[in-house]
């Protein structure tokens, strides 16, 4: 059943945060006719563009579903393990609460519960965080949710390189995979290598720096670059990690740059209560005992007006703030 | 110039209609530019409504036929497309504008904006984000309202995509093993955003779902706002008396695209102007103008719906901004930092 | 002897019924004052069957004659009721004794015990801790096999009580819409745990919710075997042959509690004793014997389940438990602690 | 509609956590009509028997429902909009995983989306925990997932004082409660102050010390107390704090026995990586800057078996011996 395999020579390319994620599933799906996708209006290109041109290209692999969320991610297991490898489209993380038996109770327990007789390769997009004027009900990242879950995979690209590279790995886990794009970073551009991939639970280090240590990911990455490039020209040197991957997470990367800087700042989009920063912060000291802080969102739900919602959202402000406020 | 009977309550119903016209039409324009949903990059220049705007355009006989059978303590659930149901229903376009704008003094403090939509003064418990999310809350209403034997009911408003998600069932049947009081009206536009309802729908569709849960139905022309409120008593009336639920299925059209910045270019041009001939509001006025109604008297109506909304606007545009430490009222123990 | 075809099948429908007794029987016996459950306290001295067990003691005709309908490629969802699912698709009885006694050897490795109780060989997917969650498994099993062009096809076993929960009209929905090879059973014992179904179901139960979304469906008395036997035949006939779903209702009783703790006091005594009297075992032995088949080759079939399950405790009894270590294993990455 | 209150004096008595649930439940269903019980089976008592008695004295207000988590949980929010004050039961956690959308997007956000125009003043039970041999769906502990929602408040007694106690002030307190009772604490006996309750936020400090802190709540608080009992002939003077609530969680108690001890041990059943103990361990390394240390289960599916599950579980040598870790 699988098609010819086409290997693609090594080079990079601009493209979007989308267009990247559209080009690693077009390669995966050329290579491996097990894997489909499914969701809501995926037959249009998926409501963010994330899979333009795919229904064109396997018109019977891109699967349009009825407004179903606990069925399609169910579906989707019983997909996996009758030999399919499914990319669940659940268009914002907010509409999977709706499916969140399937997700916990039947995904993520399948392998281990039935002692390994069946794999449940599956790939759930849940797209993630604030997105202009959204509201309590489209703005929610849970991604510290699905880090304590048991049996789940959680990625969180924050470049388009990442989105590309981390799709792929994604597909390639064999267990399920909560895949977590954000939804104010679909247009970003960026320098891809088409051919690459980028291994779970491997961090990058974006800047270096002695001063302190700031891990971040998702949505956060960019704008943790841009607090560095301002505390450098106050001559502070800030090491910006982002982990890329929530689990597994690299805790040597984080670990060795902590023993070095002895301080460092944890920041997030999500809610900073119970957050995966406090599993970072806690990690950290514990095993290396240093100085330890945390941004996040306060713990109310993002608000319509700009206002509001921008007491919720990360700035690269805030982020610098945060910086010097561990200096001190 | 007196009236008889009849056209009084159709002028009423067109007024209302007319009203919702206005509004969206206005909602719509000053979302332009703005959003930075559907795929669309974030502007730099933020419209003044920056957020999902669901249009209910085109469907307004559904609304205002069934709402014409609701007094102000019945209560209303309501989907993500809920401008409609908001005005029927007796709100204040003003306050609605203004939770549209984002502004302090609206409906929700510009907590919520379009898709949050609600007044609960006049009993509209909400616009809701989630497709079938108000299913279980309007049961829920109405199995109170049976409990704490109050003489009110509960309309229930979901779009034909809705009945395809589990809460669907599970909201039916619980409302019909405690015959609670509570009006179900499927508004079937035939789309589930840029994906048609019918191919993902199996069977004789949602009044054969009623059905089965021996959930008595209607269906109607929900372009037709007099067969919409005229089904919509008969049903309110048996709802009202003890009856248990009812479910109506009012069949429709969304004349714009799934959201405001939406163009809806999967859809038929054609397919759409044929159905803008069946426009509500032509109709109603057609059917005025047939019984002798002068043409002067609705186009006042026109106009007044016109000025009501241009100042609903000016309020919006006029009023405060919320604070910033609003983002921590309406909640436990955030107002002061404490738990932060 | 050599009996007329019928007899045969009769026979060996028959035998199947009389394993799953005799499994279910010795659960039973091992599962005595061992569970916590139920509000009961813990005991010190366990059982060799600690968990919760759901027997399925009465309802054995449903999972006998719908799986002799089945091949072994042919995939199946379960419940958490799935011992006579489980050994009607072909899992050996000793492997199972050995998951519910917490072995090592288990299907399971000791891991799931009798509420997981799964034989992937066999494509039995697995018993289930959430009522209705097969449901969505079973449709995506069948979605894969229509587009692998594989020819097989899905049974998906559930209780009256889920036909009350959202992923019902999800996954029914879904499996008529892309026309998927799925044989829905609902094994109708009109009770869910302690609660009576019927109240709590709207309409006319099951198969009119099946007949609303246009799948073709039969209801059946789930006690006569080859009632059922002969039902799932047409079915699945018709599923195989690319007919879409198919729904068979059939209604049967469940003679024991909702758990083995449960002593199901909250039932009438005289209804369990009446339907005792419809028990599929007898139904089935007094038909044998009424076409001529001797006492003793029922007898036998009997006695050879008896000494199955015996052997099956005393190599559970045997077995090795697991190692302490083994729970890192079936997981990414825990195997090592690296990620504790 | 109300009944006319009956004034319980205050007086001391031996119970069950089950018996202290239903006793308090049972004063207030006598002191408000508004409040009503829904779930299934609920008609016989409730399946762990904390609703004994009820449906005999409230036979329309407590409601035996049909298997509809979602229905059931969307149900209440329409209740407690119109007038009522439900208590959910969901039977065990696992359970309400079936009901996300409706307590996470329906329930939390509904006071805050609508501006205050309405509350949602219901008590969610979802009892939590390992409970004997019921293997991986039925032996979940989510509290960090509800910690980290805005709009919910958590409860998590782990005695039957505080059971009774707890659930009083949770059925006052206007706001949606996720009311987690572990299910091996059932039977547990204690004495319970009739007539008393026990606020939202304010921990409970079991055992005074100053060698360390052990902070823990639900099913590790008598565990704990054993252990430092324990400690405490080796010589050791651990204090044990039981926080009782996750949100608010009373930070006070716990940074001021920090600031004493300089050690503090987080101790609970749920699964460590991403638990509440990370929020807490991150916190008072924030905010104090001492030595912290974590004790949750490991990152696998609860097994069936009794040496996989013992693998799952806390047991007061595991915190002896984490304690004995810290103090290295
Ligand atoms: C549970 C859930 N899934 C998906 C969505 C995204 N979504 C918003 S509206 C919509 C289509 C709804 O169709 P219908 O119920 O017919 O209402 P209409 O938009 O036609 O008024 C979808 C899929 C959602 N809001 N909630
Ligand atoms: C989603 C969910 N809700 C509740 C339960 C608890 N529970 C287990 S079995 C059962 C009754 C199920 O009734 P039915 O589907 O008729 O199956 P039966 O037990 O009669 O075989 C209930 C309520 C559960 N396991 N899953
Ligand atoms: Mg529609
Ligand atoms: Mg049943």
């Amino acid at each position: 059943m699988n098609a010819p395999e086409r290997k693609t020579a090594m080079h990079t390319q601009q493209m979007t945060y989308a267009e990247a994620a559209c080009l690693a599933l077009r390669e995966k799906m050329r290579a491996d006719a097990r894997i489909v996708a499914l969701g809501e209006d995926l037959g249009r290109g998926g409501v963010f563009g994330q899979y333009r041109g795919l229904p064109q290209e396997f018109p019977d692999r891109i699967i349009d579903t009825p407004i179903s969320e606990a069925n399609i991610m169910g579906a989707a297991v019983g997909m996996a393990l009758a030999g399919l490898k499914p990319v669940v489209e659940m268009r914002v993380i907010d509409f999977a609460l709706c499916a969140m038996d399937e997700i916990v109770n039947q995904a993520a327990k399948n392998r281990y519960m039935f002692g390994g007789q069946g794999r449940v390769p599956l790939v759930a997009r849940m797209p993630i965080g604030i997105w202009s004027a959204s509201a309590a009900q489209h703005s929610q990242s849970l991604e510290a949710w699905f880090a304590h879950m048991p049996g789940l995979v959680v990625a969180v690209p924050g470049t388009p390189a990442d989105n590309y590279g981390l799709l792929k790995s994604a597909l390639d886990s064999g267990d399920p995979v909560i895949y977590m794009e954000h939804k104010e970073l679909w247009g970003l551009t960026g320098e891809v290598t088409v051919g690459s991939e980028v291994p779970l639970g491997r961090a990058n280090v974006l800047t270096q720096g002695g001063d302190l240590t700031i891990v971040t990911w998702s949505r956060g990455v960019s704008l943790a670059v841009q607090a560095a490039a301002s505390l450098g020209k106050a001559g502070i040197a800030a090491e910006v990690i982002d982990l890329r991957t929530l689990w597994p997470w690299d805790r040597e990367t984080v670990f060795a740059s902590a023993v070095k800087t002895r301080k460092v700042l944890v920041v997030h989009e999500a809610v900073q209560v119970a957050g995966f920063g406090a599993e970072v912060a806690a990690s950290v000291a514990e095993h290396v005992g240093c100085k330890v802080a945390r941004l996040g969102a306060p713990r109310i739900p993002v608000g319509y007006a700009q206002v509001l919602e921008d007491e919720s959202r990360l700035s690269a402000a805030k982020i610098e703030a945060a910086a010097r406020n561990i200096l001190k | 110039m007196v009236l008889p009977v009849p056209q009084q309550r159709l002028l009423d119903l067109y007024r209302v209609m007319r009203r919702i016209r206005a509004f969206e039409d206005a909602a719509e324009t000053a979302s332009q530019g703005g959003v930075a949903a559907w795929g669309l990059a974030e502007n730099a220049t933020p419209a003044k409504v920056r957020g999902p705007l669901h249009l209910s355009t085109g469907q307004e006989a559904v609304a205002v036929g069934v709402c014409a059978n609701l007094v102000r303590k019945d209560l209303l659930t309501s989907t993500h497309r809920g401008h409609g149901h908001t005005l029927a229903k007796g709100a204040d376009p003003a306050r609605m504008m203004c939770e549209l704008f984002g502004r302090a003094t609206g409906y929700n403090h510009g907590k919520g904006g379009s898709m949050h939509i609600a007044d609960f003064s006049v009993g509209m418990l909400g616009a809701n984000g989630v497709v079938a999310a108000g299913i279980p809350i309007a049961t829920g209403a109405a199995h109170a309202l049976k409990l704490r034997k109050q003489p009110n009911i509960v309309a229930c408003f979901f779009g034909d995509g809705a009945a395809n998600r589990g809460p669907f069932l599970e909201g039916l049947n619980w409302a019909q093993v405690y015959q609670l009081p509570v009006l179900f009206v499927c508004e079937d536009n035939r789309i589930s955003a840029t994906t048609p309802t019918g191919p993902m729908t199996a069977g004789k569709g949602v009044s054969a779902r009623a059905k089965a849960l021996a959930i008595a139905s209607e269906k109607v022309d929900g372009n037709d706002v007099e067969a919409v409120d005229a089904a919509a008593a008969r049903l309110a009336a048996q709802v009202r008396a003890g009856g248990g639920p009812r479910f109506l299925h009012a069949v429709t059209y969304r004349f714009k695209g799934h959201v405001s910045v939406d163009p809806g270019s999967y859809r038929d041009a054609r397919e759409v102007e044929t159905a803008k001939q069946s426009d509500p509001l032509l109709l109603a006025r057609a059917k005025l103008l047939e019984r002798g109604v002068p043409a002067a008297a609705v186009d006042a109506i026109d106009g007044e719906a016109g000025q009501e909304i241009a100042a609903a606007l000016a309020t919006a545009d006029a009023a405060p901004w919320p604070q910033a430490s609003a983002a921590y009222e309406d909640i436990m123990n955030t107002v002061t930092g404490a738990w932060r």
